[in-house]
């Protein structure tokens, strides 16, 4: 949207032949250019060190469509088909405890430079998604997950892509807003398992 | 609004004049001596009750409470309390379960409205009581209000 | 030492509506630092309200009131009349201001 | 200001029309809630505090040159602090840098006081015991817009390069939760927990968002500037620390400032 205002100002400077409006025509910065700015403004604090600045492709290629280049079909393939090709599912079933899934869900630390990175990550899904009917705090940048299981059927295969899409979102739907809670170390195999009973076990509150 | 912000005056400078001026005896008329015992009763009405010197307190229809329902953060919660009870001498605001039940305690001379507005902390969703003493009987109405999480690291 | 209040008074209806807010930390004691160690309490124990001289309002605080409280309230006076608040906290610290009732 | 967009969605689920989904009406029960509490805290704000500390240190002497900021020259002239910040960011020929309020207060501190950057930059947000002069000098420069529109010309090829780079910034994902500024501020009518979030890629919701900083935040007690704002963003993006001042927070503030051109300046606020 941006992007078609500052194009239309380019034209419309170089429509006029206003020379010195053409001449502070907007460049857009490299991808380059701007990691060199990152790094130059931030700090090491704590467990978040610069490398956090580096993207990965992911994060590049996300970057780019955010900011106004449409998502290239061929990119959101390879995306998803790279990001599905390294979800590691347990060996032993997706479900566990559907109450630590709920403390995992309320969770909103982990991860930030304030946090003492020895205490586990939060999940902090109710920033975005309804969950449970008792929980009123919950937003919306997400969809509902209000009967997530009772909705889609109790089934092994929904338990499986409840597994995956916590553990790598961006392997069914490129450039998603979620965080790959498997593939980058946030969430333990075991805590997506507790969050995937929250939203899988008939008898977790999501599902009453 | 300028007007009176604008005419505030420097503390010390105040108080010392009003102190020579005979105006305030510090620890006497012009400051109430604070009950220490109320303020450690951890999160029984009827123990704050019978601190501050009461024995019982009834439920008033004749209480007003206003408050929101949902706070969305506790460390300020806004509550404005009116009491129609005649003879009102205090209005208290208690919250049953922060560490200590009693948060503040006014006390309303002849002259000055039942009435005060103020902004109390709390620890988590809670019932809270304003308690107001009238005519030297204390009275309570109460409402639960609702603490919300917030943000997105915390 | 402590900064002054900020303090309105006007008319309301009959009444003098007076809105006070108070520079103060109002540290409940229960808090622990970054390194473990319980932060003290430190609040406003006392406030009292006076209208030329005369006490309108006086009250008793724990440490459950907000940071930086706000109080607000309705007593007798008119314009010109000198409203002043004092407040004491748990450390014997005070502080006094004062405003003129608007017209 | 704020409630417009939920108070019709309320009056919409009042009326019948709302979705058939047992939650909604739980929903605007509680955003209405939340609205009254906001309206609650009303107008009666502690940044007053805040502020009449501010117009002091503005007129202090201070520092090693023991001199006032009135000398200080904000964007709109030596000296003149009504409406400055309506037109901040902006390219200063003096310091040869585009400098937002905080960094130009900085500039001021070091040229005028005789501070050194550091000492300038030091402490540049208060906490709990700890008030610094900052956060004072702008919530009392910020409040002396208060009712202005925005105003940021961004036409200085500095300037127009720092907004590009702000624009590019906003976008830029990264860290272990894939987060940019725009994972939470890119769309519209969306809430984070209970906070709305406005979408500051949209003239309206970025005028209403700039407008209202710097704020008190009754959840810590403090005045917060936008460099606040934006440093504890990039706290919980999981990126690591935003340096107060730096190049990345300027060009952010650029983009934020100039997409709010237009908006009236109701600052400091009172949130959450």
């Amino acid at each position: 949207m941006k992007k078609k205002i500052i194009v239309a100002s380019a034209l419309l400077g170089a429509a006029v032949g206003c020379s010195h409006m053409a001449s502070y025509a907007p460049v857009e910065p490299t991808n380059d250019q701007v990691k060199a700015v990152l790094k130059g403004s931030f700090r090491e604090v704590g467990q978040a060190k610069l490398d956090r600045i580096d993207q990965d492709d992911v994060q590049r290629i996300c970057s780019a469509a955010s900011a106004g280049k449409a998502l290239a079909k061929e990119d959101a393939e390879r995306i998803e088909k790279s990001q599905l090709a390294g979800i590691k599912y347990p060996a032993d079933g997706y479900m566990g405890d559907w109450k630590a899934g709920e403390k995992i869900a309320q969770q909103g630390t982990g991860k930030q430079y304030s946090d003492d990175p020895a205490q586990p990550a939060g999940g902090n899904c109710y920033a975005c998604h309804e969950l449970t009917k008792e929980e009123i705090a919950f937003g919306t940048i997400g969809p509902s997950l209000r009967n997530f299981g009772k909705v889609r059927g109790f089934t092994p295969e929904v338990q499986k892509y409840a597994y995956g899409k916590i553990y790598n979102s961006e392997a069914y739907s490129a450039c998603s807003n979620m965080p790959r809670f498997g593939h980058m170390g946030i969430l333990t195999e075991k805590q997506i398992k507790d969050v995937v009973a929250l939203l899988m076990d008939p008898q977790s509150p999501v599902n009453k | 609004m300028n007007g009176s912000r604008r005419k505030v005056l420097q503390g010390t400078g105040v108080l010392g004049l009003a102190m020579m001026a005979g105006l305030f005896k510090p620890g006497s008329a012009w400051a109430e001596e604070w009950n220490k015992a109320a303020f450690e009763v951890k999160n029984s009405l009827n123990d704050a009750v019978k601190a501050l010197g009461g024995s019982t307190a009834t439920e008033s229809k004749d209480i007003t409470m206003t408050s929101p329902d949902i706070a969305e953060n506790g460390a300020v919660v806004p509550f404005a309390v009116a009491s129609k009870l005649p003879k009102t001498e205090s209005i208290a605001i208690l919250v049953e379960k922060n560490p200590n039940i009693l948060a503040a305690n006014f006390f309303i001379p002849d002259g000055t409205e039942p009435w005060v507005n103020t902004r109390i902390k709390m620890g988590q969703t809670s019932n809270v009581i304003a308690l107001v003493k009238a005519d030297g009987k204390y009275y309570y109405t109460s409402k639960e209000v609702k603490v919300t999480l917030g943000g997105c690291g915390g | 030492m402590a900064d002054p209040m900020k303090i309105r008074a006007a008319m309301a209806g009959d009444k003098v509506e007076v809105k006070v807010l108070m520079a103060h930390e109002m540290e409940t004691g229960q808090r622990k630092d970054s390194k473990g160690a319980v932060i003290p309490a430190w609040f406003i124990q006392t406030v009292t309200a006076t209208v030329n001289g005369k006490t309108v309002l006086s009250a008793e605080w724990g440490p459950a009131v907000s940071k930086n409280p706000f109080l607000s309230f309705r007593c007798a006076g008119k314009p010109g009349d000198k409203v002043t608040i004092t407040w004491v906290d748990n450390h014997g610290d005070k502080r006094t201001d004062e405003a003129v009732v608007a017209g | 200001m704020r409630p417009n967009r939920t108070i019709a969605a309320a009056l919409l689920l009042a009326a019948g029309l709302g979705a058939g989904s047992p939650g909604a009406q739980e929903k605007s029960k509680a955003i209405q809630e939340i609205e009254k509490y906001r309206a609650a805290l009303g107008d009666d704000n502690p940044a007053e505090l805040w502020e009449s500390r501010g117009e002091d240190l503005w007129k202090a002497k201070r520092g090693p040159k023991n001199a006032s900021l009135e000398a200080c020259d904000l964007g709109l002239g030596p000296g003149v602090v009504k409406g400055a910040y309506t037109v901040l960011p902006k390219y200063f020929e003096d310091s040869g840098k585009v400098e937002d309020l905080e960094s130009r207060l900085v500039t001021c501190m070091v040229t005028l006081q005789g501070f050194t950057p550091e000492q300038a930059k030091k402490d540049p947000f208060g906490g709990p015991g700890k008030k610094v002069p900052m956060d004072a000098l702008v919530a009392y420069v910020a409040a002396q817009s208060r009712g202005m529109k925005m105003n940021v010309a961004g036409t200085h090829p500095k300037e127009v390069e720092a907004y590009e780079m702000g624009r590019k910034i906003f976008f830029y994902h990264g860290g272990p939760h894939d987060f940019a500024c725009e994972t939470c501020h890119g769309a519209d009518d969306k809430r984070i927990r209970l906070q709305d979030l406005p979408n500051l890629t949209k003239t309206s919701d970025a005028q209403r968002a700039y407008t209202t900083w710097p704020a008190y935040r009754v959840s810590q007690g403090e005045v917060r500037s936008m460099q606040w704002r934006l440093n504890d963003c990039f706290r919980q993006q999981r990126f690591p620390e935003l340096e107060f001042a730096s190049p990345a927070s300027i060009a952010l503030t650029m983009f934020l400032a100039k997409n709010a051109n237009g908006g009236v300046m109701n600052a400091p606020a009172i949130k959450r």
